[in-house]
């Protein structure tokens, strides 16, 4: 794989609710990525975007961004997926040589929208949406307890990684005010109310607005732009069968294939990174997608220690627990990751970052998952 | 940089107003079985990734990859979902192309599938939606709601083709019968086609012309049905592409560039699309697709045009502005019958988005019939040999296209 | 009116159950800032017209857009508009009267203000006949009497003299 | 600049969806109907689904409609293979939180392979047990859709 480089990037702080109007929004995340690389709007010659035509209440949501989101007689596409897929969309238009400069800006308002209502929208309409009984939360649940009856994990151990995901967010300025919890015990974490047994409201990604956007561009004219680009070494994703009752809900077979092949296109293993940041809807799900990914054996996850100055820093942004803007939330974990690799994590900096992963998901239990290799570059 | 991409086969479900008897996963795999069969030896395990998109909010279903997961064949496979409103299944196309030429390691053969069931949903209402949120803004500005009803009418795909047809019309100096002639000649074709929705062998221009007006200076009878169905297309690189097919389909060219969205405007303010008929964006698009694709002289170098045309002055305006014919003579072309399946610069043999519209599918079909037409397989084959053929898309508020140039022979590019 | 549909080979499927399933897209909100409609509105309560100008590429903008689609930056330059307009396209619907059950003929026009480099939907005068309506008519507004500063303060656009008419011979 | 003004409105609309289920669900139904529960079985690997698919996603085959030997009656017990309890209650209008939970249940039906997420009635949350068996609680007047089936109680 040829390199690309992430040049800029932008996030708008995420809020409950944030005070935008929804073209003000994409507009200052779309200058703003553009400013931090000290770019023009002449220089784009892509833009992919990346929301949700249920997020956003309407058909095509696409079509009336293209001036707020730059794609004004440029070629433009939109991928309703994560994130980190319309970056991989982008990096494949870079990578066929069509294309210099790529514009990937997504988000959404769940303050604008019933979440858990799109989320019922996507399951099985013949079947398992009648009965309105499947949700992210009974699939977060449903996971939690496989994965604990597997291994024979304590709550307790899945709690820790709710706190540490608080703390770190609390770290993070960006990060959603109600989940920056600086002072947070693992007893509040199981105090706190049920969701779906045994899945708390503190161990789960509360869904909160924001936006984000991030500029790729190839090998030449990144070095250009900037002189410390960070670059795309590997990408992986994958998708694994929608039935919860087809599935082994106790591991992630998705981003198990994920990351094998985003490992083998970077040419690395598991033990070469250095700091992650991986989507997690829920705390056990950062234990998972670790296990997936190689860092720990399986049922092991939780021994890793993914602290800030730990043996592999997971989340040191406080992860999707820390803000999840549907959409933008696996898009942001790339920007932590770039940050951490460009040492501008202030706050929360992973001490000689050389190799990041971010990962992004979609669906029920992670049903599509994304895996990043980045690499720091230039000095 | 890149490497070369090939079509080596496309794949339709049977189109109608409504597929009653399947369910959309049935649909869809329905389409990618038909994909398959063209290609001997050739199974599902064989495609390393998927590209998908449909229109969702026309189904009621959210992002339904997910669920449709074993029926695309896509189980533990990489899968990506490409949506942009009509123009999804050219996006979709155009995602499938990317993905291969892109070189990814491990990703060289990759299925692309776009589908729309929508006799299961409220089209009005999913039209409606489309602006609903700048309804609700300018009301709250002081706009009766009357007033209001009568923007939603334009908002919908109809009032902005009808604002273009009064706008072309103008300039062309063309009737409603040239604009007849353009629907007999698509709905005739349609009945040679296996797949498609209105299959009218025997339709004159006095039919269409019998029928009331939707919305001056359409009538009925010219407007394109709402259709079940879906397409696929399967894509490979150069070396696969010669093992497994007679004759590979480069694709040469792609584009799809985005222009202002028009009528309602963005943030419920002006639009800066004075002329709804000028189509900047897909002017821009076939130049940036032609230059791609190598082609200086569209009018003497493409064979074979599919063009995305739910209304018949569309058809005309766009074989104009993607350069096929002068500005102006489309109507005297189909007048002496050059855009006929056995005439010179055949136009939407298949029968086009007038006689079969699966919103979310239509957009790729046309690049699928533009491919099969070069590979010989196609439903309606021209008489004329098929060299280079275009297949175009076109949605949103008017304002997104989508473009695919493809030939027998690759056009190197060296880099 | 003959009939509506034209016939065509149809072929039948089995009709199989369907499940219900809805949209509710009354639980949604949608969030508009219309910060940069404030000048405007407070003009047009003085019964003048101003449009909003990119400082970059001077596009003129009426009513007011928030973001200029080219240059990507936010429009901050005030100018006045004319009060006289063209007629930049329009279109008839054909709509049912839920009471009556009759088919009404409505025009839709967009109306492009001379001074402006954009076009929006207008209201055309109700006593002229639209049906003699043809791109690049030219229009003038009519205020309300007492404008609230409101989109609604202009009435309508009434049909000025179009000296050119005559001389227009492609006028259809 | 002066202060922002933003507008908040709420969408006025419903759009209404009806899904056709396809022969496969169909015919399913149509034994639901009658309280019977029937599976299909894929030729190649001889896993068992319920409900009813046309294509078996492990080995790509497709699994003829037509074909009776491919049709299984299924008996309406089941093992219970994992469950949540839930405060939330979400449809699709928005979601709302409840005083008494509902427990989901994942079953997997005897002589499947596949199980589905229904809801497990008459117990406390405390009496739920991975692996216990379980059996269709039927409705009193079936109309041949999922609410045939009220949930599962205990066998």
């Amino acid at each position: 794989m040829e390199k690309v480089g992430i040049v800029g990037y932008f996030y708008v702080k995420m809020k409950p609710e944030l005070d935008y109007g929804r073209y003000d929004l994409v507009f200052e995340t779309v200058r703003g990525a553009l400013d931090s690389a000290g770019l023009k709007k002449k220089d784009l010659t892509t833009v992919i975007s990346c929301t949700n035509d249920y997020y956003d209440g309407r058909t095509i949501s696409n079509a009336f961004c293209v001036e707020p989101g730059g794609a004004y007689l440029v070629d433009e596409s939109k991928v309703e997926m994560d994130g980190p897929h319309a970056v991989l969309y982008a990096l494949m238009r870079i990578l066929s040589g069509n294309h210099k400069l790529a514009l990937v800006w997504a988000g959404s308002t769940p303050s604008c929208f019933p979440y858990d209502s799109t989320q019922l929208y996507a399951t099985d309409p013949t079947w398992e949406r009648p009965t309105e009984l499947l949700n992210q939360m009974v699939s977060g649940g449903l996971q939690m307890k496989a994965y604990m009856n597997k291994y024979g994990i304590k709550v307790e151990d899945i709690a820790k990684v709710a706190v540490k995901n608080h703390k770190n967010a609390a770290k993070n300025e960006l990060a959603n005010p109600e989940a920056q919890l600086p002072n947070i015990s693992i007893n509040d974490v199981l105090k706190s109310d049920i969701m779906s047994d045994p899945v708390t409201e503190l161990m789960y990604a509360q869904p909160c607005d924001g936006m984000a956007a991030l500029l790729l561009a190839p090998e030449k004219q990144a070095l250009k732009i900037t002189e410390n680009p960070v670059w795309i070494k590997g990408v992986g994703w994958n998708q694994e069968t929608y039935y919860l009752g087809d599935r082994n809900l106790h591991e992630s077979k998705a981003m198990e294939l994920a990351s094998k092949m985003a490992f083998k296109s970077a040419g690395i293993t598991a033990k070469d990174v250095d700091v992650a940041e991986l989507f997690e809807h829920f705390a056990h799900e950062e234990l998972i997608f670790s296990e997936a990914i190689g860092f720990a054996e399986k049922g092991k996850g939780s021994k890793l220690n993914s602290e800030i100055n730990g043996d592999l820093p997971i989340n040191p942004s406080g992860g999707a627990i820390g803000g999840n803007a549907p959409c933008a939330t696996g898009l942001i974990r790339m920007i932590e990751a770039v940050k951490q690799l460009q040492g501008k994590a202030q706050g929360y900096q992973v001490k000689d970052a050389k190799i990041a992963v971010a990962s992004g998901q979609v669906g029920f239990c992670a049903q599509n998952s994304i895996l990043y290799v980045l690499e720091k570059g230039g000095n | 940089m890149g490497r070369q991409t090939c079509v080596i086969s496309a794949g339709f479900s049977e189109h109608a107003s409504k597929r009653s008897d399947v369910s959309m996963p049935e649909m869809v795999s329905e389409a990618i079985e038909d994909c398959l069969k063209k290609v001997p030896g050739l199974e599902l395990k064989d495609i390393d990734a998927f590209v998908n998109g449909n229109m969702p909010a026309f189904e009621g279903a959210n992002i339904p990859e997910l669920w449709m997961t074993d029926w695309l064949g896509a189980r533990n496979k990489p899968l990506l979902r490409v949506t942009t409103g009509g123009t999804t299944g050219g996006s979709v196309a155009i995602a499938g192309y990317y993905t291969v030429a892109a070189g990814l390691p491990g990703v060289d053969t990759v299925l692309a599938v776009a589908f729309e069931q929508q006799s299961q949903g409220d089209t009005s209402v999913g039209l409606a939606s489309v602006a609903l949120g700048e309804m609700t803004a300018i009301s709250s500005l002081g706009l009766p709601i009357e007033k209001l009803r009568r923007l939603v009418s334009a908002g919908a795909a109809i009032g902005i083709a009808s604002y273009q047809a009064t706008n072309y019309m103008r300039k062309s100096k063309i009737t409603e019968e040239d604009l007849a002639r353009v629907v007999v000649q698509n709905r005739r074709n349609a009945a040679k086609n296996w797949y498609t929705h209105l299959k009218m062998p025997n339709l004159t221009i006095q039919d269409v012309l019998d029928t009331p007006y939707i919305s001056f200076p359409l009538r009925y009878g010219m407007v394109c049905p709402a259709s079940d169905g879906a397409c696929a297309m399967l894509f490979t690189t150069e070396e696969k592409a010669k093992e497994w097919a007679d004759i590979p389909v480069y694709v040469n060219g792609v584009a799809s560039v985005a222009n202002q969205t028009a009528i309602v405007g963005y943030n419920a303010a002006g639009a800066g699309q004075l002329d709804p008929s000028e189509q900047l964006g897909s002017q821009l698009s076939a130049d940036l697709a032609f230059k791609q694709a190598g082609i200086s002289f569209p009018r003497k170098e493409i064979d074979y045009a599919e063009v995305y045309a739910p209304f018949p002055n569309q058809e005309l305006m766009w074989v104009e502005k993607l350069g096929l014919f002068e500005m102006n003579t489309a109507t005297a072309m189909y007048k002496a019958g050059v855009t006929a399946v056995n005439g010179e610069l055949p136009i939407n043999s298949s029968g086009g988005v007038n006689s079969t519209n699966a919103i979310g599918a239509s957009a790729m079909e046309r690049p699928a019939e533009a491919a099969l037409q070069i590979m010989g397989k196609a439903g309606n084959q021209v008489k004329k040999a098929v060299h280079t053929s275009l297949g175009h898309g076109w949605g949103g508020i008017i304002n997104l296209i989508t473009m695919m140039v493809m030939a027998d022979e690759p056009q190197r590019k060296f880099r | 009116m003959s009939q509506k549909s034209l016939q065509y080979e149809k072929k039948e499927y089995v009709k199989t159950r369907t499940m219900p399933g809805s949209w509710y897209l009354s639980s949604y909100k949608y969030k508009y800032n219309f910060s940069h409609f404030k000048p405007f509105f407070e003009k047009l309560k003085e019964k003048k017209l101003v449009g909003l100008q990119c400082s970059s590429c001077n596009e003129v903008s009426f009513p007011p857009k928030l973001v200029c689609g080219r240059c990507l930056i936010k429009p901050d330059r005030w100018v006045d508009i004319r009060e006289t307009a063209q007629v930049a396209t329009f279109s008839i619907t054909y709509e049912k009267n839920p009471q009556t059950g009759e088919t009404e003929e409505k025009p839709v026009v967009a109306i492009r203000h001379d001074g402006a480099d954009t076009m929006f939907l207008g209201v055309i005068d109700p006593s002229t006949n639209f049906h003699d309506v043809y791109v690049g008519m030219p229009l003038k507004v009519k205020w309300v009497e007492n404008p609230q500063g409101n989109i609604n303060d202009i009435d309508y656009y009434e049909v000025i003299n179009d000296k050119a008419k005559n001389m227009e011979i492609r006028k259809e | 600049m002066s202060e922002k003004l933003i507008i908040a409105n709420k969408g006025m609309v419903r759009a209404e969806f009806s899904f056709w289920v396809g022969r496969y669900m169909d015919k399913f139904y149509d034994a639901l109907e009658k309280k019977k529960l029937i599976g299909n079985k894929c030729p190649k690997c001889g896993d068992v689904f319920v409900p009813p698919r046309k294509i078996c996603g492990k080995c790509n085959v497709k699994i003829a409609l037509e074909e009776e030997k491919n049709w299984i009656n299924l008996p309406d017990t089941g093992t219970l293979k994992n469950f949540t309890t839930t405060f939330y209650k979400v449809n699709e209008r928005g979601t709302r939180k409840v005083k008494k939970p509902q427990i989901i249940g994942l079953v997997n039906i005897d002589r499947s392979n596949t199980a589905f997420l229904n809801k497990i009635l008459n117990m406390e949350p405390e009496e739920v047990k991975i692996g216990m068996k379980l059996k269709i609680d039927w409705s009193e007047k079936t109309k041949g859709d999922p609410s045939d089936i009220n949930g599962f109680v205990k066998a």
